[in-house]
């Protein structure tokens, strides 16, 4: 299932590029009003560009003088808004996907039944959507679209209005569905996009103005927006029970995250620059982690200095770097707390 | 249990209300008071009101289905259609709302009479349709259509269709998204034309007496026989007009989905 | 006379009665009815059906092809139509006439006394519209008497004048003397001597082409013979031929 | 320029839709080849006819505009009202609906007739009713006033109160709530009943013929006139309702708001 | 404006009890379905209690047979879904409050416009609501609710569907207006309990499970809900130029958070335990701050321990803390980099 996308969508000022192999998931980062949504609304059928195409395996949905209509794509689209069906209760909503593609009625029921239950929302079944509080909508929503079985799964910000304990079920959910399926998911949270997605496109004003592996993008982002909230420390491996070993052997302790690795698992380690402390000898005390490097780059960030070193970046102050005497070449120690690392399964 | 979040309504709407039910009931409760009630059960179980309340029934039942059968969809194309040539088309469909029911019962008789447009190769198949029956389901087809459709697709452009749209990207196909999203939405509406559409051929006169005559059983549906009788016998007329009202009233109380008019 | 089984060409079934449709001038709703139960004793197994109407939407009726077998008007100008379309099977045949009366609310509030009355135009007068076969007369009747009519209303129908006035809005109305007499209580009749000058003639006929042409017969016979007493009961004047 | 998200609708719908639009338009447009086109400027240009018109427009569009003062505050206290008592209530607001219209003059003489319940104490004040334009008004906005209610109500609960309850909490007083987030927001369901009120209205015969009588520029509107016309001369009856029609949908077309029928 | 809100709804299993004093802000914390949403509708008079009341400076709203309408509640909610009308520009949905107050069509205008400039939409003034995003719906939604000038403003989830980009400069904006404000603010964002309200209430399942000042629930979580997203440090004390100074005199340095604080404001510095590394002696390094304390207590907290020294707390590995052989009593030093202390205006 890969997808070819080249629209362009005059009077909203998008003109969208990029491709999605199949089984992979691409998230979208942008500011609001990027165009985001309007790309998912075209791939999934809802909006006709001006111009240009998107095709699915080679089918053209649209363009070329074709147009498929949306519910013969197989997209499923969950929109910003969840939009449960009014008249219908929570169960009949999260069947209806399964309904329309023709499976019977009791099977549609058990596996809405099933995906009630992954989203956690089983009790909820009977009710109507007006008896729903914000979130519940939101959970129930990803429901129906996940039981929908789509070839290509569309998310515009599934993870808004949930609660910070329910997020983390959804988002290992979502990581469990997404493995594997193609997916597009729209989100302004790091984690998402670094935990549920492969590659990372970022638009801004309506353009592509950064994409690439989700890791490369997170780690080093070009654009001024993703550069705000990404500029990470990914350090991939395999899992230990208290971090991730290195593939030159040394282990990086950290704990474990969202989706908790199991020892031997690839796994990658997150740490923000701003964690890491930079010392001229490596310290007594707790932090657990310190790892001599020699620095490559200083790069002004604000009013810190980001110490870039191989793959590594640390954040330190003007005041701290002036008086540690850092400079390119230098060779420190990066010790970063294990509490301050966490442990992915990748 | 749910509770719906509730705002309150002006006061001064209250009047205008009360005002509008009285203008309406108490024409209608004048009329009571006028007829003899002790003939009253005897009039309205004689074999002529009999035969023909029976007559109206079916023939409004019968119309009402056919208005359904052909109006949701005119209503949903005219609703979401975004063609050019729709605009025209909508005022089309006020022709009949418009025009007097006896001009309507003639307009019938041009297109389908004997001697009308159709008519001539409607007889050579052996097919008489005026001042048959079926004439009367026509005649009251005919004035009750734009009812349903015009106030269902009142209904379907408040819906909007976000709801389609959700629908259709959850892969139901465009009648799996009329029949179980679009309609069941506009449920009230569609209720409501329904509704006015039956009431709408259950008191029909002008058309039916035109295009399809009064015979009793046959064509000479409840208004019809008021009328008749208002010439030998008014208040066998009145006593008869009750009878309808009353009818009316439980059939569409008994039919109505609820929270729909 | 009433020969039984004379017309019954029927092909039905014996159980299924043979079906004879009449269509009558309003104004003979009630005879009709009167002379259907004594046509139907003296033939069990004929139906007959009644179908009233104005003389004109009759007359169209059966011209855009409603199956009738007599037609009856309330005027020789709508018979001449059905005639002049070549409908009639044989020459139309009067049976009775009417003349005009004054309606008034019972106890007669206004106090009129005479068509020179309804020239007032204090007084609330309704009459039918000159298009239709009572508004015509009414205009004949008043050039005759020369009275100026001062109408509050042109009714479509006899039926609307009588309805105005039983119900009291107008203070009288010029409607026939077998209306007068058909409403009972609720109204009163006012006789005129002008009223002579405008005689209304029904004729009757049989439809051509009708299925059932001998009970055709048979039901005018009844109304010309036997019927006349019912027609003379309810007001009617004897057939001026 | 914005672009609505659109879902297609199933081909076959478009079927029953044209069938329902050829019924309706085939009748009139039959009529139409019945006229004889040489006669018909004279026709509809005569004094009769024209002051016939006048009429009908003038006392069509007074009483959708008292339809409109009515039964907008009906409509809204039936739709948004929780009150037990007004499940009966709805129904009675029907009872126009299902009266043939000749009763529902009969009625309206019960009611405000000189014998009337309310025509003694009427007159004792020195107004009559009868025979008079008023009464013509009267006659339209009795039968007319259902439509807007029903269909009214239908758009009401469709819509939902989702947006009054938002400007309650901004602050606005159900007044302003109703004329600047309720009603705005019923805008096509509004003006579809008001197009079925005025165009009921126009068509209006028997109401009008009982109540009001039938008297040229004072009670005698355009139907009233084409079925006196029919007796003595049918080709001018028709030729006057095609006038009708044509007036109606112009009239229709020019005033409806974008978007509604 | 203070207001008392004591309450109950049956059947959602809603019951709820606490005061908000004159010109405070309370934040409402709590998993989905807890009953936020619920509590902010009685209050803005959306939905009838069962029982109870609630009484502004006084007046009862609610209860003691009294009812006055939303409308006159002069509370303005804004819900968790936009609802702008849809029939209105951008313009005058925000205008729309002060025409419903009586104020002149001018006034409103300029009103709207400049609230709208506020919330960075002021581009946005001629559109209709249908051609919004997501986000831009949103900024519109607490423009037009700040526009209503009302006595007490009801927040839900105000800064959800917010990019990262707009979310700071809304939550300074919010923190300006409701500075002096009465308003109750539901959110899932540990940020803007702490920068936005002067008291945290915590709900789960329908009741009030925790409630205090915001610093207390923040700093010390008792409700096991709250314990997932709270629990940091907030060292309290006056703006420097990098840092805060404490009474004792002292600088903790940090960054500028969210509200930079200008030097002589009132200012809190607030750093997660996880980034307090815990040492014997001061270690040299880039870290700034180095305080030496006594621990209190040790609490094991999933599979690290948390080292409680007075206000502060730093989270540790059990590794770490056996290798340190850490025990109340200790002395030891809690180490922090500047990067990761916010320094926030109070
Ligand atoms: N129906 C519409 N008509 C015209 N312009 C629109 C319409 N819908 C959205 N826009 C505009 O198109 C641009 C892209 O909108 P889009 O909804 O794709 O943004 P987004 O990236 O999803 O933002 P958000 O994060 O706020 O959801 C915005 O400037 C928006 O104002
Ligand atoms: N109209 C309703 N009828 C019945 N129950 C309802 C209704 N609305 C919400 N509920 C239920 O009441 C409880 C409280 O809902 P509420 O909307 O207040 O939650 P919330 O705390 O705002 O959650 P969220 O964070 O998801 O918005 C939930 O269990 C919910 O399912
Ligand atoms: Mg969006
Ligand atoms: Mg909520």
């Amino acid at each position: 299932m890969s997808v070819n996308i080249d629209i362009r969508v005059a009077d909203r000022d998008v003109e969208v590029a990029f491709d999605v192999a199949a089984g992979e998931t691409v998230a979208i980062l942008g500011p609001n009003g990027a165009g985001k949504s309007t790309t998912l609304d075209v791939v999934g059928g809802l909006l006709r560009p001006d111009a240009g195409r998107v095709a699915l395996d080679g089918d053209v949905l649209t363009g070329d003088g074709r147009w498929v209509a949306p519910h013969a794509r197989r997209t499923a689209l969950l929109a910003q808004d969840p939009l449960l069906f009014p008249h219908l209760s929570v169960l009949e909503n999260v069947a209806f996907g399964p309904r329309s593609r023709g499976t019977g009625r009791r099977a549609a029921r058990a596996s809405a039944e099933q995906w009630l239950a992954e989203v956690d929302a089983t009790e909820l079944a009977g009710r109507r959507p007006a008896q729903l509080s914000g979130g519940q909508a939101q959970r129930v929503a990803i429901a129906r679209a996940l039981a929908a079985d789509p070839r290509l799964l569309l998310l515009d910000e599934p993870m808004a209005a949930l609660d910070i304990a329910v997020a983390p079920a959804l988002r290992q959910l979502l990581r469990r569905v997404l493995a594997g399926r193609t997916a597009v998911v729209v989100t302004h949270h790091v984690l998402d996009a670094l935990l549920l997605a492969d590659r990372v496109v970022v638009l801004e004003g309506g353009r592509v103005v950064e994409q690439g592996p989700a890791r490369d993008v997170l780690s080093r982002p070009r654009s001024s927006f993703a550069a705000r909230f990404a500029g990470l420390n990914l350090v991939a491996g395999t899992a230990t029970p208290d971090g991730v070993r290195r593939p030159d052997g040394s282990v990086l302790h950290g704990t474990p995250g969202d989706p908790a690795p199991a020892a031997g698992d690839e796994a990658v380690a997150v740490f923000r620059p701003s964690a890491v402390a930079v010392h001229r000898e490596p310290p007594g005390g707790s932090p657990r982690n310190a790892l001599v490097v020699r620095i490559d780059e200083l790069e002004p960030h604000g009013d810190t200095l980001r110490v870039r070193a191989g793959d590594l970046a640390a954040d330190v102050t003007l005041a701290a770097a002036t008086e540690l005497g850092l400079a390119p070449g230098t060779e420190v120690v990066f010790v970063v707390k294990a509490t301050e690392v966490s442990v992915h399964a990748r | 249990m749910s509770r719906s979040r509730h705002v309150g309504l002006p006061r001064w709407v209250y009047l205008p209300a009360a005002l509008a039910g009285v203008f309406v009931v108490l024409p209608v409760a004048s009329l009571a008071t006028r007829i003899a009630w002790a003939d009253f059960p005897g009039l309205v179980t004689s074999d002529a009101a009999l035969s023909a309340l029976d007559l109206s029934l079916r023939t409004s039942a019968a119309s009402t289905l056919l208005c359904l059968v052909l109006g949701v969809p005119l209503a949903v194309v005219l609703a979401r259609s975004e063609a050019r040539w729709l605009g025209p088309a909508r005022s089309l469909v006020l022709l009949p709302l418009v025009l007097p029911p006896v001009v309507g019962g003639i307009a019938l008789l041009a297109a389908f009479g004997r001697k009308g447009l159709l008519g001539a190769q409607l007889e050579a198949w052996g097919i008489q349709i005026a001042f048959s029956t079926i004439a009367v389901v026509m005649a009251q087809t005919f004035v009750s259509l734009p009812f349903l459709v015009v106030s269902l697709e009142g209904a379907l452009r408040t819906a909007g269709e976000r709801y389609d749209v959700v629908a259709a990207s959850l892969g139901a196909a465009p009648t799996t998204v009329l029949r179980r999203v679009t309609l069941p939405l506009v449920l009230p509406g569609l209720a409501s034309g329904a509704v006015l559409a039956f009431a709408r051929s259950l008191g029909e006169f002008g058309a039916t007496v035109t295009f399809a005559g009064s015979l009793e059983g046959t064509t000479r549906t409840l208004p019809l026989l008021i009328y008749n009788l208002r010439v030998t016998d008014a208040d066998a007329a009145v006593a008869m007009a009750l009878l309808l009202v009353v009818v009316a009233v439980l059939v569409i109380g008994l039919v109505r989905p609820r929270g729909a008019l | 006379g009433d020969d039984s089984d004379a017309g019954d060409k029927g092909d039905k079934g014996d159980t299924e009665k043979t079906t004879l449709t009449v269509f009558a001038a309003a104004s003979l709703t009630k005879t009709f009815e009167q002379l259907e139960t004594t046509f139907e004793d003296a033939h069990p197994d004929v139906d007959v059906k009644l179908s009233f109407g104005g003389s004109s939407d009759l007359v169209a009726q059966i011209t855009e092809g409603a199956r009738a077998d007599v037609f009856a008007s309330a005027d020789t100008k709508n018979m001449d139509k059905l005639v002049a379309a070549d409908l009639d099977d044989g020459d139309p045949a009067e049976f009775a006439t009417n003349t005009l009366v004054i309606a008034v609310p019972p106890g007669n509030p206004a106090g009129v006394e005479g068509l020179a009355d309804l020239g007032d135009k204090d007084l609330d007068v309704v009459v039918c519209a000159p298009e239709v076969p009572c508004g015509s007369a009414s205009v004949e009747v008043a050039k005759a008497a020369g009275v100026t009519l001062a109408p509050d209303s042109e009714e479509q129908s006899v039926t609307d004048v009588l309805g105005k006035v039983e119900s009291g809005e107008a203070d009288a109305g010029l409607v026939y003397v077998t209306d007068v007499k058909g409403a009972g209580d609720a109204v009163e009749g006012i006789e005129f001597p002008e009223s002579g000058e405008v005689v209304n003639h029904y004729p009757i006929v049989g439809v051509k082409d009708s299925a059932h042409a001998d009970l055709a017969r048979a039901w005018i016979e009844l109304v010309l013979g036997e019927g006349q007493a019912v027609f003379t009961s309810a007001g009617f004047g004897p057939p001026a031929a």
